[in-house]
């Protein structure tokens, strides 16, 4: 019972919130409507946290993801207006951001500075770069309509940007458990020493997850801007607490402690229906904050003792 | 049975957003509504997921609070689908909505620029600004039109206000702006509380000789004015009005007749140091 | 002798304020299996961390094979076939063995996913192989220091290697897992497979090698074939001394019937009913086989972990084990296991870890409680020349210093204060031959101040030779407590397998 | 010469930031009244940074630093409004934080619950009821003017805050170099099982440290409150992220890459310099952003080439 709790109490702290929601609203909250909202709520808070992980699983901070986003979407929003072909612009902004990434890594593992401040310098740079290529303003007019689709348009009835949230977490999934990469980078996060003396290019692979957590980041910049039909040089600033919350959430999830793709989904989950059911029970502003804060300490806190013995 | 309204706003913290939202509320509730104001902290992502929460749950009516409508056209659209009509207060107005009640951000910004120059003639002047903001981008947009229009006006610096924590940053900056250019006659500030920053700037730095406009009838500069600060003056608008408005609108639409105007504006007050006394609570 | 496999000329590596090797040769042939032995900081495991790629050497040559190489990074070692056991374990915490053990190469896969089951085999395999002992599907964190041994023993064994370096292995390990060791070694040298191997227990030395390279001071001093010398011989070359006492006689000797520490039925997680008194001016051994059980009840003791029932006396005084603060202040002591993760903040300098269990009695004033530097230093410099701590000033980070002075720095840290019990915990674990002697001085030098010393230890010879009395644990239960005359190594082991529920 | 660069590597770099505003303009920029300006503006975030400092030596975070300092600024302006008087309203705000604090340390210290998800989630719950109690608006009308004094007064020539901030670093120094509680703080952060079997009462040590934590953010938000005459409810927000800046910057000073007191305070003149020489510099916006960052990183990684070879 105890294993459980220590093993599984988030999710049971999940399970709790879900039932108490939809206890004090079936009606609304328990509807396939809901769901299909919530799903989609959830999905681009969901593909950044993915890249948060990732840094994560090394025992780095990356804390560009939020410039990464907005410059993403800017510059994405931008091309488009100018006439260039979408199928050209997504993958050239994905893979400026991958570039990006890759310089992080540079400088924090071959340069060994600290990613916090690293990544909080290059989020400023990029920053700045995104305010000068759009004046600081929303660009929104003469986005062309089939850029839309991936935001806001559907497969199967259920929205596109679902599919992708599916498609990505799967492929991390995959990658951290079923791939030398993944492994590698989890042994890194666990004893870098250790993974060094055991041969692996514990450089070349933290690069490589800067790299991937800036695309992920990109993406959803990219995928934002096709939600809202504009891009916003802040967009992104958003998603930089939330996504290392649920990160952070996660890890309390398995094993021990590390950050990993499930826990973070769970993670994202109870921010997502926690948001979303506080809503639609009319909770006035003030008190959601309240509210979510104790309830996720009260999960944790719930967890907590039941793993303290140890 | 009562009405159900919802109040969505990206902007709750802004004093301004603040005030309108607190003067509808008031209108609202007294026709018996039942209204809920709903924040996201500048996060138009999890507003548009706001909005799908609240479309889901079936609401009679939303109120778009600031925000600039084009980030949430599909949502719009929703609403339109499920019969949800849409208003706007003071944000901006797009196909499908019923209407938008404001205070046109261009007047406003012609109102406290004019204001400036008249009242320096000619000279130096600094900037304060915020483009990111759709409203408070369009005061700068009307500044800039007629400062470059004019030859004997320069801006001799201009400072981009961080926010959170506008006043600090634009105290901080002004600061700085007094030494590099001591020669300064005007502050043009795209809203108030950057004009309360410079204003504490200027006053650490003994000087007498400067005029700073807002915008916003913030209650903290309407003292200010009073009290014969560097700030001379603000446009404030009437969000008592247009609270009013909107409720007459929504009330049309709960009647089941068609709105005319899509947009409507609420009247604006310019605000100096002759008339400040009054406005004071 | 045959080819030879590994050539080393002039080897001189320098860190801050040490000279770590100077101009060092080395010779290895195939098939050979040479002992490094020499005096805690000598050099040895710098020497093999040249060779595994991890330190970047400042001049000399390696010759492999008969090619000049440079090796500039684990990756390359491994590549060229050489695997390495270091003196830190390197594991991945939170991996299971079959996972540490193959990290390194790449995974057998079966479609799109791992083949675990592959992987699985292979180490049971070799598990089976080596005749071991452990799970191999916990995380390796959950595993005892000694099963962690076994798991990077496997890991080295894992990979075709033409060298194998071991850097002090048995350290942690019992007597049959040494002997399994060993019978393995064997087999790897019979298939060409040359060895370095590391320790700082000679007689093991005796047993396994082929022949002997003994460093001094980042010099080496001889090359010897294992015939030509003796034990006396060996610890002369590496310490310069003409003979030692390995076990000094103590002189305030007579015994005292005053109990310091009681125990009567005390129970824990992993220990029940244990009752036994120390009595002052009394050493007192125990012995047990890995996981008997003895550090968790001197984790108790410490206040570290909680006990279920029964009653702790101090002097006579019924206590409660509240927290390591307040048996400190009570008087007890615990030297802990594992130094490196226990004992040490590895970050801080010498004089700052030795001070701080202390540093309520080393303050300027009582009501700002704020340190005395001068004190801190002058103590700390006292405590580092009476162990003979090898460090270059006093404010180096402990992290640098070598293994054995590391454990010393350990000790001294509890050396400050009038304590009545002292918990010694594998005190001279990884521990040269000469510092062991110094530190079994110490223990007698703590008995004169009214004290009572506990000494764990997993070396019989060790524990027959400085204790009054030992106590024999297995499986959670005290079996035995045998005085002086009663000693025997048998009887001492049968009281250890001794099977208890 | 590259122990040098190793040990004073940001210290340099922030001279060379010194240098090059002096000769660019070195009338303004280096006049008395600009550095009594630098000192004046940096005051604040030195001591919420300071703050960070505390928790960062116990390697952990303290996410609700920001909360803290609006939640401070609000209910000390509303019971000054109130009638209250300021003597004891702040004793009883800073004392009100210092609890918060503590139930932080006692979530992560007793409960074993990671600080970054305890604290980010009991700073929403503080958001909360800073949001309920001012009804998300500002409040200024009725402040006595008294309360302006500790924010905009002067003392001998220079801004009282100045001087609080003076004290602030040298208390904390002194805590930190010279008393039994910093050296047990840093041991904990640098080995929490070693610090724990040497006798330190870790959980203890890290409680109170939180509370020190809370305390500098309020005392952060109470002077904001009185150097700006007024209390908004994220008047704190800003802080969050430039206090880790300068505390991971000060990070690279000194020793192993610990936090430490003077290391944050080279941190916050990093950054205080810079805004302040751009602004005189007149550099636009997104550009101070692009140079800020680049700066920061160009610091570094001149630092970081020198101390590679280890
Ligand atoms: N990374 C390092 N930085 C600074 N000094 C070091 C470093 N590594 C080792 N040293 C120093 O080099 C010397 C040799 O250390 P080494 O670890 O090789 O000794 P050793 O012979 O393996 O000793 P032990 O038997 O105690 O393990 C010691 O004085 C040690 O303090
Ligand atoms: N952190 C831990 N996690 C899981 N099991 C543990 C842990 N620490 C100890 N154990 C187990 O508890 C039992 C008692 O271990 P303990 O360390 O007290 O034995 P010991 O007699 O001191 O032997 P050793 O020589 O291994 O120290 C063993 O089975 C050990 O594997
Ligand atoms: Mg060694
Ligand atoms: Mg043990």
């Amino acid at each position: 019972m105890k294993e459980i709790f220590k093993k599984y109490g988030t999710i049971i702290g999940l399970l709790i919130i879900i039932i108490s929601f939809g206890i004090l609203r079936p009606n609304t909250f328990l509807s396939l409507r809901n769901w299909s909202n919530i799903l989609q709520q959830i999905s681009l808070l969901a593909i950044i946290s993915i890249g948060a992980t990732v840094v994560m699983v090394i025992k780095e901070f990356d804390l560009s993801i939020s410039s990464v986003a907005s410059f993403a979407g800017i510059i994405t929003a931008g091309l488009l207006v100018d006439g260039y072909s979408m199928y050209l612009v997504i993958p050239a902004v994905l893979g400026l951001s991958f570039i990006f990434g890759l310089i992080n890594g540079f400088f924090v593992a071959k340069l060994n500075i600290l990613s916090f401040i690293t990544t909080l310098s290059t989020g400023t740079f990029l920053g700045g770069i995104t305010y000068w290529y759009s004046g600081g303003s929303i660009i929104f007019s003469g986005i062309p309509r089939e850029f839309l689709i991936w935001g806001q348009g559907e497969f199967l009835n259920l929205a596109l940007v679902i599919w992708i949230m599916f498609l990505i977490v799967l492929l991390f999934w995959y990658i951290f458990n079923q791939t030398m990469l993944g492994r590698q980078l989890y042994s890194i996060g666990g004893n870098e020493k250790a993974a060094r003396y055991s041969g692996i290019k514990v450089e070349k692979k933290k690069i490589i997850a800067f790299g991937l957590t800036a695309v992920l980041s990109a993406l959803t910049g990219i995928l934002l801007a096709s939600r809202l039909g504009s891009a916003h040089p802040t967009a992104g600033g958003g998603y930089l607490l939330r996504a290392y919350a649920t990160v952070f959430l996660g890890m309390t999830l398995f094993k021990q402690g590390e950050a990993n793709v499930l826990g973070t989904m769970v993670g994202v989950l109870i921010m997502g229906v926690l948001a979303n059911g506080l809503t639609i029970l009319n909770v006035p502003n003030y008190f959601q904050d309240m509210l979510t804060g104790s309830i996720i300490i009260a999960a944790l806190v719930f967890q907590g003792m039941s793993v303290k013995s140890n | 049975e009562s009405k159900e309204i919802a109040v969505l706003t990206p902007y709750l913290e802004s004093v301004t957003t603040n005030t309108m939202i607190r003067a509808f509320e008031e209108k609202a509730e007294a026709e018996g509504w039942n209204v809920r104001v709903i924040d996201t902290k500048g996060d138009f992502n999890e507003l548009a997921n706001r909005y799908e929460d609240v479309i889901a749950q079936g609401v009679d009516a939303i109120v778009m609070g600031m925000g600039d409508p084009n980030q949430l056209r599909q949502q719009i659209n929703k609403a339109v689908e499920e019969g949800i009509p849409v208003f706007g207060g003071d944000a901006g107005f797009i196909e499908g909505m019923k209407v938008n009640v404001t205070s046109n951000n261009y007047v406003l910004g012609a109102q406290n620029t004019s204001y400036l120059l008249n009242r320096i003639g000619s000279g130096k002047i600094v900037k304060l600004y915020h483009s990111a903001h759709p409203g408070v981008y369009q005061r700068e947009v009307v500044f800039d039109a007629i400062v470059d229009s004019r030859d004997d006006i320069e801006v001799v610096a201009e400072h981009y206000v961080q926010v959170p924590g506008p006043i600090e940053n634009a105290q901080q900056a002004m600061q700085s702006i007094l030494l590099s250019n001591p020669d300064i006659d005007g502050v043009w500030a795209a809203w108030d509380e950057p004009a309360i920053g410079a204003e504490l700037a200027i006053r650490q730095a003994g000087r007498d000789d400067i005029v700073v406009v807002g915008i916003d009838g913030n209650s903290q500069a309407i003292e200010m004015i009073a009290q014969g600060s560097s700030i001379k003056a603000t446009v404030k608008q009437d969000f008592a009005a247009m609270g009013d408005i909107l409720v007459e609108q929504i009330k049309s639409v709960f009647a089941g007749e068609e709105l005319v105007d899509n947009i409507l504006y609420a009247p604006a007050d310019l605000i100096t140091e002759d008339n400040a006394a009054d406005f004071m609570d | 002798m045959t080819a030879k496999l590994l050539q080393i000329n002039n080897l001189t590596k320098t860190f801050p304020g040490v000279k770590a090797l100077d101009e060092v040769d080395f010779s290895l042939a195939k098939g050979e299996i040479r002992a490094l032995v020499g005096e805690n900081g000598a050099g040895k495991s710098t020497l093999i961390k040249i060779l595994a790629g991890i330190y970047e050497k400042d001049s000399g040559k390696i010759i492999f094979e008969n090619n000049e190489l440079e090796i500039n990074n684990p990756a390359q070692a491994k590549d060229l076939g050489l695997a390495f056991i270091h003196q830190d374990l390197n594991l991945i915490p939170y991996f299971d063995a079959v996972e540490n053990i193959w990290l390194g190469y790449d995974y057998p896969r079966k479609g799109f996913k791992f083949a675990k089951k592959e992987m699985r085999n292979k180490v049971l395999e070799l598990k089976e192989k080596l005749n071991f002992e452990f799970e191999i599907d916990k995380p390796v964190a959950e595993l005892s220091t000694a099963n962690q041994w076994l798991v990077a023993i496997l890991k080295a064994f894992i990979m075709d290697a033409k060298l194998l370096v071991l850097d002090e292995p048995t350290a942690a390990l019992t007597d049959k897992e040494i002997k399994e060791l060993f019978i393995n070694l064997k087999e790897i040298k019979k298939m060409g497979i040359s060895i370095i191997y590391i320790s700082h227990r000679l007689e093991e030395i005796f047993t396994i090698a082929d022949s002997v390279t003994v460093l001094k001071n980042g010099k080496k001093v001889a090359d010897r074939q294992l015939e030509e010398v003796n034990k006396n011989d060996l610890i002369k070359l590496m310490t310069g001394k003409a003979e030692l006492v390995r076990f000094p006689a103590r002189e305030n000797r007579e015994k005292s019937d005053k109990k310091i520490l009681e125990l009567q039925n005390l129970s824990g997680d992993a220990f029940s009913k244990i009752n036994f008194s120390l009595y002052e001016n009394e050493i007192l051994g125990f012995f047990g086989l890995v996981g008997a059980g003895r550090t968790e009840l001197m984790e108790a003791i410490f206040g570290l972990r909680d006990i279920k029932s029964g009653e702790l006396k101090l002097k006579g005084q019924k206590i409660a084990n509240k927290s390591p603060g307040y048996m400190i202040e009570k008087g007890i002591v615990l030297i802990p296991e594992e130094r490196r993760t226990e004992g040490l903040v590895l970050n801080m300098g010498v004089a700052e870890n030795i001070s701080l269990p202390n540093l309520e009695l080393m303050l300027k004033s009582n009501v700002l409680k704020n340190i005395d530097n001068q004190k801190v230093k002058k103590e700390s410099k006292k405590l580092v020349e009476e162990l003979s701590i090898k460090t270059p000033s006093l404010k180096q980070p402990v992290k640098y210093l070598s293994g054995g002075n590391q454990q010393k720095v350990v000790i001294a840290k509890w050396l400050y204060r009038n304590n009545s019990v002292f918990i010694f915990d594998e005190p001279t674990v990884g521990i040269d031959v000469g510092a062991r002697t110094e530190v079994y001085s110490l223990i007698n030098q703590l008995l004169a101040k009214q004290s009572g010393v506990i000494v764990v230890s997993s070396d019989i010879l060790e524990l027959i030779g400085i204790c009054d009395r030992i106590a024999v644990m297995s499986n959670g239960s005290l079996t035995g407590i045998l005085k002086k005359e009663e000693f025997s190594q048998d009887k001492i082991l049968q009281l250890a397998y001794e099977e208890v529920r």
